[in-house]
């Protein structure tokens, strides 16, 4: 699979996930495409620079670049949209009022603590909401390609690159399978590469268990 | 009463060394005709608080470009590329603090609250050296209050007592900013009658405006032009 | 989504010893209507969090009078006669608060914040046994966040979805309120559709309201009487 | 002088403190008799239950219950009056953004500590926003007449009475005089009756001084 359809893969898989009447933040990256995949769900998409109920990316004719989405990208709102201050939309973040946060990560170890705000033996000046996000929202989903470019994987025995924050993500959401993060590690919920578990295991360098039965990859 | 005032008149209300307080996210909500001004004064040493360190050579961007800026406190400095490569070379002191804290830690400061306790960013590495605290069996850190000596707000009408009302998105860090300056200038995009803003909705009340200036910039497809 | 029911429905969302927001000035802002609701009830032992407990047999003074409360946080109940009667007779507990530091308190608890310190109340009795801190060179003491299991609102109009406004100064304590409960009532004069709303006015939105429920009440003259 | 022209007498002299275009509180009692002698300067009344831009008491032709003062009666407000929560209300208040603060008061030391909302020998079930304002305001003006019912002084040298707070008030506005908090104690800056400073000393049981030269009441 080429790489920009592995990043649709994952994101149409997170939209599953979502249900009506949530609110969802959606973090910069692969989170960004889950709005494609909603279809007629009712998920309102808040956004950290003070907005809720965010639309679909601005084009040429309603374009108001003052109207960003946390990527600094011209969006749109919807009618049942409400704006506010910085403070009180990380209040909404913080305070537990986010539903679900969708973010990109680096890494995500085996309890499901992320790495997803420093780039390593790069100058560390950006953390923008990542660590209000994973603090806050009732539930994290992370996105990520299982494999780096150079083959090591993401998701790993302990975190290499420097953590967001102690609080354990739900679920990752990766191209070859979706991970639920339990009491007792990772597990597979669902393949989405036909390949067996084992070879799975086998690129991720520890074993990998199935949550229940293993689900047959269509 | 009237507090609207042309633009360089000022240049005179900063010095070199201040700490100012900037609104903005990205280029929404900026304060670009205040930012011009304060290029044309030979302060220096400014410290800087502000999201990002504006962007696409406008705004805060073309005071660090000028060499104004000392320090800058915010949470997203990745995108101004010089201002990382100044850092690298201890050209200039950066302060990254999580964007809800930052947002937080300036509401405090204009509300009379010493400082707070977040869980955000607990256990990481913007936690070290901050004092921890066990609060009903969650862990948060201690965040103190940031003021300013200045701060420069941007907002979509100011009535001629400094009434604001923000547009969209490009309210975000205004309104608590309004609240944390010594000294406050509104920069805004039409400027109305006293009585032309409805009580029940003026985000940023005139007990918190010093000044206002009428903005220069305005909006043409995907950028801010100056044009007035 | 509708979240839009009959005022009877919202009984079940209480239970005996729940800690319950409930906004006000006086009568000014007080979910009458829910709190009448909670009458034809059997809980009891509430933790009413408030800044006075109602006023003139009305909203929380009922349900004072009928025995539901066993504790109550808040500013100011001097005014309540019966209340300060019970609690010299070791009938009620009474925590009180000065009115910025209960604000505050309730902001902080919707807003994922622990605790905060407040120069309010430094060298007072009201201050006794609280932490005292010195940040700055000025004397602060902390106070913890307060939240709630149900928060009961009053606004002036929702839409279906529950985005709030309010009305004048009946706004007061409602919007921190509607952050800091786990469960969040909104009692509303008018119910409008999705979209009627403006955007930029929305005081409180819809995320933090579960139910809205139409008040049974209108002003009528100096009282707030029950009409529909 | 009768106890009700003694209360306008005092609220009329703090009317002069006051100044164009200042952000003020006014207290319950004779505080709230201030804005009766604002005659045509443009102060704005603010009060802590969320309104910036108070106008006169409601007649029964405008009355809205919902639209009440910190003392809960209902008024009017200015059009340049904004309404926030009281959250917001506090914040102006404790971040100094409230120009004057007009407060009763029960007792005031000679170091300008005040106690004003706990009556002694009461159960004390009420604070409002008292000590908020006493923290907050930045300048704190105090009125009420010089001496209690039973005779005894308002001003006396340590607080019998529980204080509000630690914050020294600037300016106590009595029936007899006006006193300036100084470094060196209370000074008169004006008598409001016609008494010398030895009878008025007498009354008040210590020695009292002029700010500067005396001023004699017309």
């Amino acid at each position: 699979m080429l790489s920009q359809d592995k990043r649709h893969v994952i994101a149409k898989r997170i939209a599953e996930e979502l249900m009506d009447g949530q609110i969802v933040n959606l973090g910069i990256g692969i989170p960004t495409l889950v709005s494609e995949y909603l279809e007629d769900k009712e998920v309102f998409l808040q956004t950290e620079n003070g907005l809720l109920g965010m639309g679909p990316l601005a084009t040429e004719e309603n374009l108001d670049i003052d109207l960003i989405n946390a990527g600094k990208e011209p969006v749109t709102y919807l009618k049942s949209a409400s704006f506010f201050n910085s403070a009180d939309s990380f209040g909404l973040i913080r305070g537990g009022h986010v539903d679900v946060a969708v973010l990109g990560i680096l890494q995500v170890d085996i309890n499901g603590e992320i790495a997803n705000w420093a780039v390593p033996n790069q100058p560390i000046l950006g953390v923008g909401g990542a660590m209000d996000l994973v603090t806050g929202a009732q539930k994290v989903i992370v996105a990520a390609t299982l494999f780096a470019k150079d083959g090591t994987s993401k998701l790993v025995n302990k975190l290499t690159y420097k953590t967001s924050g102690i609080r354990r993500v739900e679920l990752f959401v990766s191209d070859y399978a979706v991970f639920k993060f339990t009491e007792e590690g990772p597990r597979v919920v669902e393949m989405l590469e036909p390949i067996s578990i084992e070879e799975l295991s086998e690129k991720v360098g520890f074993q990998l268990e199935y949550l229940n039965s293993p689900v047959e990859v269509n | 009463m009237d507090k609207v005032v042309e633009s360089h008149e000022i240049r005179k209300l900063f010095k070199s060394g201040d700490q100012i307080l900037s609104g903005g996210f990205g280029l929404s909500g900026t304060a670009l005709t205040v930012i011009d001004e304060l290029l044309e004064t030979d302060i220096t040493d400014l410290t800087v608080v502000s999201n990002n360190l504006g962007d696409l050579g406008q705004g805060l961007h073309k005071l660090f470009i000028q060499g104004k800026i000392k320090k800058a406190i915010g949470s997203f400095f990745s995108i101004n590329r010089e201002a990382v490569i100044a850092w690298s070379k201890g050209e200039l002191e950066i302060e990254l603090l999580p964007q809800g804290t930052l947002a937080e830690a300036i509401r405090c400061g204009g509300a009379g609250i010493g400082g707070f306790y977040t869980k955000t960013a607990v256990g990481t590495e913007l936690a070290e050296g901050k004092e921890e605290r066990v609060i009903d069996g969650e862990r948060y850190i201690f965040e103190k209050a940031i003021k300013g000596d200045v701060a420069i707000i941007k907002a979509a009408k100011a009535d001629r007592l400094g009434n604001l009302v923000y547009h969209t998105t490009a309210r975000n860090f205004n309104p608590m900013m309004a609240t944390a300056g010594k000294i406050v200038i509104a920069e805004v995009d039409e400027i109305v009658e006293v009585g032309d803003l409805d009580p029940e909705y003026i985000v940023t009340p005139h007990a918190y405006v010093d000044y206002v200036v009428q903005s220069k910039y305005s909006k043409v497809g995907s950028e801010y032009v100056e044009s007035r």
